[in-house]
């Protein structure tokens, strides 16, 4: 007990940043000679001593020592503490740079025979932390990143240590950003509602309450059931928690809005393009999830390309990868509706297998050059990390980009097609084939146009899949059930049903979620959508009308 | 009503189709034994017509009567068709994978067109000899054992009507039958509808004017979903709302180019 | 087609199924120096299909392990021929092979399997035809077989380490745990072993959660979602035993939803390095790990085995080449064929029965450290790390028991009356109380 | 049946029900010995050719494509294996009468849909009613609002989808991911003898016999015309006085049944049953087997069945890398260059030779050369209709 209370008065002074006294002092030095004692509690003590000196460069040896980067060695009768650096061998020998203990002057490159390890047990480890985490903390609160800032506030605030209230008081009046203000405001009243008196916890519980902080729920949960606390402590509890619920319950139906709009706009980007091949061309393109796996490896490489080349502006690769995946995706399928599918027109299923024969060879050569297991694809600095819309409901960036990826396809897609010339022959040869032909339009144009089209958008959608998910041969797999449920529930060739059926789709998965589970969600939706098709089979925006087919 | 009366019978009938109304509180009959021609511009809702009729399209509101009092509108097609009203459609609908004969044989009246009763049913003694009769009618007696997709367009149409006439039907609805044949096959398909319409009810669809005089006695009008004229070809050929409707649209089109 | 095009096509797919045969049967350098008739083993993992992405990396390291044999004579001075089969992640096709192995081929011991319903579904067929597999991946325990060493962890050797180091002061003294899992039979059971666990060192039931995903689920959101409300006001840890796919989107989703891992760590139990190669570490970097080995353990046989792999890999022409990593079932994998050899040169046999009972009590100086074949459980004694995850894709290892840990394929804390032992019992036995 | 038919037909049941079994009850030394590996791999193909039969009358003959077919063979195989796991009682890892997989669930007490399973009689009726009466809910809901085409495909591969999720939950008392598994007896038989897995086998040539007779027998029916005439053209089938859903339903029914009745034969011989036979890629390969034999043949389908799976066999042993380039590539070849399938392809160069040999010869009266062409050869297959319809 005494020694606790000795850490943490050693802990106040230390975040407090009281100026440290002398470094070398003759403690320390003999503290560092105890370290490498064979007496386990010596060495405890000694880490204490070093600790409580609040040295940085002192702080460095104990994380080091933690690491197990500290050697003992003995040079002449005296023994010596110093700082392991890069490893090397020569012929059998394993030798290693050596530096001193606190000034870190190098000493030269010894064998590791010559040394002896101080090792870091675990009663040793546990005695460090605190010093190593209070400087953590510390560091975190001065860090230039509002997040990491963030961060350290609120596990000061968890561990709510009435030590701390200095330091955050000062950070509070330090800090600029509104966010980081609150979850160190948040702090403050956690500290004062574990320490404070009685008028104090009122307080903080009023202020916890408009700060609508969830985090402090489990104290004041405790402060309201605490029979020892004064009835408008109480009260006060009481009141903060019915309105940090109230604004939960907001939270999470925005929280679930976004989910579902998050949800179908990924659905809406991967049955976009098969929407367009399907609809326009009567092909049942089942080697699109592999299309899309193309558009994914090509972020991979147009990433790696930047990585060793322009590693400066490594953030800019997405804005490359983006048009790079979907020409990729495009000539891969203008080859295979050249080569092969072209043949096949006017027979669904036939397509269905023959695009499916295509998926497994996609699939087994990527497995071949990239090798079987996932690539990793990094997010660019701006694609990751949230957008704080409220205090609760982080919306994570990458996201965000989807929807926004998702909504300029649409938008491009329309304009596309009833804006231009291009698009008035594709929608032409859709409608009447021999009639196009003898209007000049070169059909078989058209349909390779059509098909890169929707193989392009395949090939963005894997783009940006790499944003959320990982990225392997097998990738496709995962969402094709999923992006045909999409389009026949939509109607096949009609784009608004394409558009309205993922954002049914998305919104009613994730809104079932929380109450049924990840698993019956799915099934659940795919009941309904065979339920939904008893009543309009050919789906929801069906051209109907009398029928001249027979 | 005896058995004298119509065969078919609309009353009221109205069908739209996403806001389009494509029959609107049309009024229609036909008597037995009678063969009728329907013409009409574009989109008039001729075949939207033959659909109420055959089951295909189920009216918003109306009645559709079929000989003395069957109404239809609660019938599958197939029960319809049970019923004796055959449909032939514009292009040609035969059975490519099938033979000729298979498919008058599947047409072929029966008792029970139920799966267990094809699964166990062998051939019936009469049956070839009607099979037969029908492919000698439609003279396809000695492509019998062709695949009907081996067939050439005109002798789908007519192992088409063929089938339609091997279902025996009370009433036979036929659309645009001649679309695409040259000359000879047409004059041949009309004696063959003449020929068909002397013990049953038919009921064309036709554009072919010329044809239509070959085989009308009474022709009906349709305009915007309901019936604009009806009576013999010559009368209905000069009636001026006829005129209207077929030249009169085309002044506004040169109009509004002029 | 012409014929020059044909002819040219036949070409190259020769070219290339010869390229697949010599790597995949490890064309022995020194068969010239051997008169004696090679010594077939069997290597059983997937080469396509889901589970490829874990299962080619142990055929590799396998194949590996036999050139290495070889190169150095051989077993009982006989080479080693591998047989390489892809059951493709078809459970079926799993029992299909191994049938094939042990009856057509009649290898002397197979190497293979990761998911545990391709043991399940091999391990009558070895049992039926008295063979003997080495399964190289951390399980559920709750098994005996007479037939099937386990070179990975029992639950007791990775799950109860990870959650002991975050309920200490160590490591953050946590105590809200949330248990996230795949549904299938390893999390299911992990988490059964853990909540037992948890709850006998008097965690309340009110701060354990419990949930599962499908297979290869993607989407996170409504789950971080929860977790972030379960860890509110601090103190909570998530123990994930999510499998392969789901993993990035899940650390991703968490990262981006605000959690970090000096407020609510994640400790995994099925993420290695070779999993690593294939995520983007930034969202991971600071998230705990519980194995047996770490590529970055510091001694010498390690150092070997590393660069051996890379050597290896980069010399094979393998994908990823010297970029490769090695993991702890990788590391499983390697020793169980050096282990097996040592069997074999100790019992003078390849027979299954002598080669079995040799197999107790062997030693070997692993990558590692010296590990030990249990005496009688046919389960193996390995150290238990705690590693952080770098951003390089590589742990720092924060945490070591002293010493190697006693396998228990039955635990304690769920089947305590239960004890797995082929030499003084037949397998599976009822301890008495 | 023609006879030649007939006696081909003959020959190869002989071959398979009463030869194969007899080589492989032969001493090894014999030059005709068939190792038990091959015979019951044999045994698992001859399964999935029984399915394939059910696929090709319901896709070949009536055009109707599922890509679903593995949830009822797994339906057929999960009840046998409950049976099975029934079986096994006490002989288990766990010592205990209930399944393995529910001791590590903890579950207490045997569920009470499990129960019936004890009963063989009722497991063998369980393996022809469960996957009927579900293909005829489904089938029902499907055919009766006329949903058909590629909606019908999509519909079914989430079937597919949505039964591999479901069948890998845990909480479905069915064994999760792992399926059901460690099987010991099969009606007393231990499953580790030869001549239990000789007797499965045997059993299924048997049922594969007869399976082909039933699938001819319909084909030959009438009504077996009318599914080629809906392939044809539903509509003139629905005009024509015949209700397309009943017949589709009921063709659905019993492609659903054969699938059911392969499952179960499949669980004993392979050992193991696990969701992922019911998920969608397998459905898709069970429509690749028959696309590849021949649709539209009944043979082909057989055929079709064996011989891909027999060349998985041997491409995952010989060409662990590159196998699934080379199915890929023979799919696409076969849907290009064969589209009626390997047996298409050999029957038409047959007719082609034989029209040569008799092109002289007398003209048989139409009724005779019109029976004689009972079943449809698809020659090449017909554009089914699309509609491609304007973007709106």
């Amino acid at each position: 007990m005494t020694r606790s209370l000795l850490l943490l008065s050693l802990l106040v002074t230390w975040l407090a940043g009281v100026p440290a006294s002398h470094a070398q002092s003759p403690e320390a030095l003999k503290a560092l000679a105890d370290l490498a004692a064979d007496n386990a509690e010596k060495r405890e003590a000694a880490v204490n001593v070093l600790g409580g000196t609040r040295d940085p460069k002192w702080l460095e040896l104990l994380a080091a020592l933690r690491d197990g980067n500290v050697y003992a060695r003995t040079q002449g009768k005296a023994l010596e503490v110093v700082v392991g650096g890069t490893k090397s061998t020569k012929g059998d020998a394993e030798l290693i740079d050596i530096a001193s203990a606190y000034t870190r002057t190098a000493l030269g490159t010894v064998p590791v025979a010559s040394l002896t390890e101080i090792a870091a047990d675990r009663r040793l480890r546990i005695a460090i932390k605190p010093f190593l985490d209070a400087d953590e903390t510390r560091a975190q609160l001065a860090s230039a990143d509002p997040e990491r800032r963030r961060g350290a506030a609120l596990k000061l605030g968890h561990q709510a240590d009435a030590s701390a209230a200095v330091v955050v008081e000062a950070a509070i009046a330090k800090e600029s950003v509104d966010r980081v203000r609150e979850t160190l405001q948040q702090a403050q009243a956690l500290i004062r509602l574990a320490h404070g008196q009685a008028a104090d916890r009122i307080l903080a519980a009023q202020s916890l309450g408009n700060l609508h902080s969830f985090d402090a729920m489990p104290a004041l949960q405790g402060l309201a059931a605490d029979p020892g606390a004064s009835r408008a402590e109480r009260d006060a509890a009481t009141h903060a928690i019915r309105q940090i619920e109230r604004w939960s319950l907001l939270v999470r139906t925005v929280e679930t809005l976004f989910q579902g709009a998050s949800l179908a706009s990924i659905l809406l980007l991967m049955a976009l393009g098969l929407a367009i091949v399907f609809g326009l061309m009567g092909v049942i393109n089942m080697a699109h999830g592999e299309l899309m796996a193309l558009g994914a490896y090509s972020t991979f490489v147009v990433q790696n390309v930047f990585r060793a080349r322009w590693p400066e502006a490594f953030d800019a690769y997405f804005v490359v990868a983006l048009p790079v995946s979907f020409v990729v995706a495009a000539v891969v399928g203008v080859i295979l509706e050249r080569g092969v599918i072209r043949r096949l027109y006017g027979r669904p299923l036939e397509t269905l297998l023959l695009t499916w024969g295509a998926s497994l060879i996609i699939q087994q050569g990527l497995r071949l050059w990239f090798g079987a297991a996932n690539v990793d694809v990094s997010s660019p600095s701006w694609l990751s990390g949230g957008f704080a819309l409220m205090n609760g409901l982080t919306l994570p960036v990458n996201r965000l980009f989807i929807i926004a990826l998702a909504a300029a396809s649409v938008g491009g897609m329309y304009g596309l097609l009833f804006r231009t010339g291009a698009g008035l022959r594709i929608r032409a040869v859709t409608q009447n084939r021999a009639m196009s032909a003898c209007l000049g339009v070169r059909a078989g144009w058209v349909d390779a146009t059509t098909f890169a089209l929707g193989a392009g958008l395949a090939g963005l959608a894997g783009c940006a899949l790499t944003q959320i998910g990982n990225v392997g041969p097998s990738l496709g797999q995962n969402y094709i059930v999923d992006s045909f449920m999409v389009v026949v529930t939509g109607g096949v060739g009609k784009l608004a049903g394409t558009i309205l059926a993922a954002a049914g789709i998305g919104g009613l998965n994730k809104g079932i979620e929380p109450a049924l589970g990840a698993v019956f969600a799915k099934v659940a939706i795919l009941v309904m959508v065979i339920l939904f098709l008893q009543r309009r089979p050919a789906g929801l925006f069906a051209t109907r009308g009398r029928s001249a087919e027979a | 009503m005896t058995s004298t009366g119509s065969i078919i019978y609309l009353e009221d009938v109205t069908v739209s189709y996403d806001g389009f109304k494509a029959l609107s509180r049309l009024n229609f009959y036909m008597d037995r034994r009678e063969l009728r021609v329907v013409i009409g511009p574009n989109g008039a809702g001729k075949t939207t017509l033959l659909d109420v009729i055959s089951g295909r399209a189920k009216p918003e509101h109306g009645r559709v009567i079929f000989g003395d009092h069957t109404d239809l509108l609660p019938l599958r097609e197939n029960d319809i068709a049970g019923l004796g009203i055959g449909r032939k459609f514009q292009t040609p609908s035969v059975f490519v994978n099938l033979s000729v004969w298979d498919n008058v044989e599947l047409s072929l009246k029966r008792a029970s067109k139920g799966v267990f009763a094809t699964l166990l049913e062998r051939d019936a003694g009469g049956e070839r000899e009607r099979i037969a009769a029908t492919l000698a009618t439609v003279g396809l007696a000695d492509k019998a054992a062709r695949p009907a997709g081996a067939l050439s367009h005109g002798e789908k149409q007519w192992l088409e009507i063929g089938m339609v006439i091997a279902q025996d039907p009370e009433l036979l609805l036929v659309d645009e039958p001649v679309a695409g044949m040259t000359d000879e096959e047409t004059s041949r398909t009309g004696e063959l509808l003449e020929s068909i319409a002397a013990d049953r009810s038919v009921l064309v669809i036709e554009h072919d004017m010329e044809f239509v005089r070959q085989i009308a006695r009474k022709v009906t009008v349709l305009h915007q979903g309901t019936v604009l004229c009806e009576g013999p070809v010559d009368q209905v050929q000069n009636d001026p709302r006829v005129l209207e409707v077929y030249i009169g649209r085309r002044r506004e089109g040169t109009n509004a180019h002029g | 087609m012409p014929t020059y095009s044909r002819r040219d096509f036949l070409k190259s797919g020769l070219a290339a199924a010869g390229a697949g045969l010599a790597v995949a049967h490890g064309v022995p350098a020194l068969v010239g120096a051997q008169s004696k008739e090679p010594v077939k083993i069997g290597v059983l993992h997937s080469l396509s299909g889901t589970m490829a992405i874990s299962e080619v990396s142990l055929r590799d390291v396998v194949l590996m392990a036999v050139e290495e044999i070889n190169a150095k004579g051989g077993v009982m001075g006989r080479p080693i021929q591998p047989v390489v089969v892809d059951p493709a992640s078809n459970w079926d096709l799993f029992a299909e092979k191994a049938k094939q192995l042990l009856l057509q081929d009649k290898v002397a011991v197979v190497f293979g399997c990761w998911t545990s319903v391709s043991r399940k579904s091999v391990l009558p067929v070895f049992e039926n035809n008295n063979g003997l597999l080495f399964y190289p991946v951390q399980y559920e325990g709750e098994e005996c077989s007479k037939n099937v060493f386990y070179t990975g962890a029992t639950p007791n050797q990775q799950l109860i380490p990870g959650a002991e180091y975050l309920m200490s002061k160590e490591g953050g003294a946590y105590k809200k745990f949330y248990l996230l899992g795949t549904d299938y039979v390893f999390p299911r059971t992990a988490n059964k072993i853990l909540r037992a666990f948890l709850v006998a060192k008097g965690v309340p039931a009110d701060n354990i959660a419990e949930e599962y995903t499908p297979f290869s689920h993607q989407d996170y959101q409504t789950i971080v979602g929860k977790i972030k409300r379960f860890s509110s006001g601090g103190n909570a840890c998530v123990l994930s035993t999510i499998n392969g796919d789901s993993n990035v989107p899940f650390y991703k989703e968490f990262a981006n939803q605000g959690l970090r891992s000096e407020n609510a760590p994640i400790m995994a139990y099925s993420v290695a390095e070779d999993e690593l190669r294939g995520m983007d570490t930034s969202a991971l970097v600071g998230h705990l790990a519980a194995w047996n080995y770490f590529q970055s353990i510091e001694n010498a046989n390690n150092k070997k085995f590393v660069n051996a792999f890379k050597d290896y890999a980069q010399k094979k022409g393998l994908p990823g080449g010297a970029k490769r990593v090695t993991d702890d079932p990788m590391e499983a994998g390697y020793f169980g064929v050096y282990i097996w050899k040592q069997a074999v040169e100790k019992a003078k046999s390849f027979d299954v029965d002598a080669v079995r009972k040799a197999v107790y009590g062997q030693t070997f100086a692993a990558p590692s450290g010296t590990i030990k074949m249990h005496e009688s459980n046919h389960h193996t004694y390995r150290p238990v790390l705690i590693g952080e995850i770098l951003k390089d894709g590589q742990f720092k290892i924060i945490s070591r028991t002293k010493g190697l840990v006693e396998p228990e394929p039955w635990s304690k804390y769920t089947s305590p009356d239960k004890g797995c032992d082929w030499v003084k019992h037949q397998g599976t036995y009822q301890k008495k109380a | 049946m023609p006879r030649r038919e007939a006696v081909a037909l003959g020959v190869a049941a002989l071959l398979l029900v009463v030869a194969l079994p007899i080589c492989n009850a032969l001493p090894t030394s014999s030059p005709l010995h068939l190792s038990d590996f091959r015979l019951n791999l044999f045994g698992k193909f001859l399964a999935y050719a029984i399915l394939a039969l059910g696929l090709d009358l319901l896709w070949g003959y009536a055009g109707v494509l599922s890509l679903g077919h593995g949830v009822f063979f797994g339906l057929g195989a999960y009840a046998m294996g409950m049976h099975l796991m029934l079986e096994i009682g006490a002989k288990s890892v766990y010592q205990s009468a209930l399944p393995d997989f529910m001791v590590w669930n903890q579950v207490k007490e045997l569920p009470l849909f499990w129960r019936p399973f004890y009963s063989g009689a009722f497991t063998l009726a369980a393996i022809v009613l469960v996957p009927g009466l579900f293909a005829l809910a489904f089938g029902f809901l499907a055919f009766r609002s006329r949903i058909r085409g590629v909606y019908f495909s999509i519909i079914t591969q989430a079937l597919a989808l949505s039964a591999w999720l479901v069948f890998n939950r845990n909480e479905m008392r069915l064994g999760g991911t792992n399926g059901l598994a460690d099987f010991k007896t099969i009606f007393g038989f231990s499953l580790n003898q030869a001549s239990t897995q000789r007797g499965l086998y045997a059993v299924t040539a048997l049922v594969l016999v007869v399976a082909y007779l039933v699938c001819r027998w319909i084909t030959n029916s009438r009504a077996g015309k009318v599914l080629v005439a809906i392939r044809d053209s539903e509509t003139r089938v629905l005009f024509s006085g015949y209700s397309p859903a009943r017949y589709k339903l009921f063709v659905f029914v019993v492609s659903a049944v054969l699938a059911g009745v392969a499952g179960a034969l499949y669980a004993p011989q392979v050992g193991i049953i696990t969701p992922a036979k019911l998920g969608v890629l397998p459905s898709i390969e069970m429509v690749v087997w028959v696309a590849a034999g021949g649709r539209g043949t009944l043979v082909g389908a057989a055929l079709g069945a064996f011989g891909v799976n027999w060349m998985q066999s041997w491409l995952t042993t010989s060409y662990p890398d590159l196998w699934l380039l080379f199915l890929g590539g023979l799919f696409m070849g076969v849907v290009l260059f064969f589209p009626d399938g390997l047996v298409g392809a050999l029957a038409r160069t047959a007719t082609r030779m034989m029209r040569l040999t008799r092109s002289a010869s007398s003209t048989a009266t139409p009724t005779e050369s019109a029976r004689s062409r009972e079943a449809p050869r698809t020659g090449h297959p017909r554009p089914e209709p699309v509609s491609r319809t304007p973007l709106q």
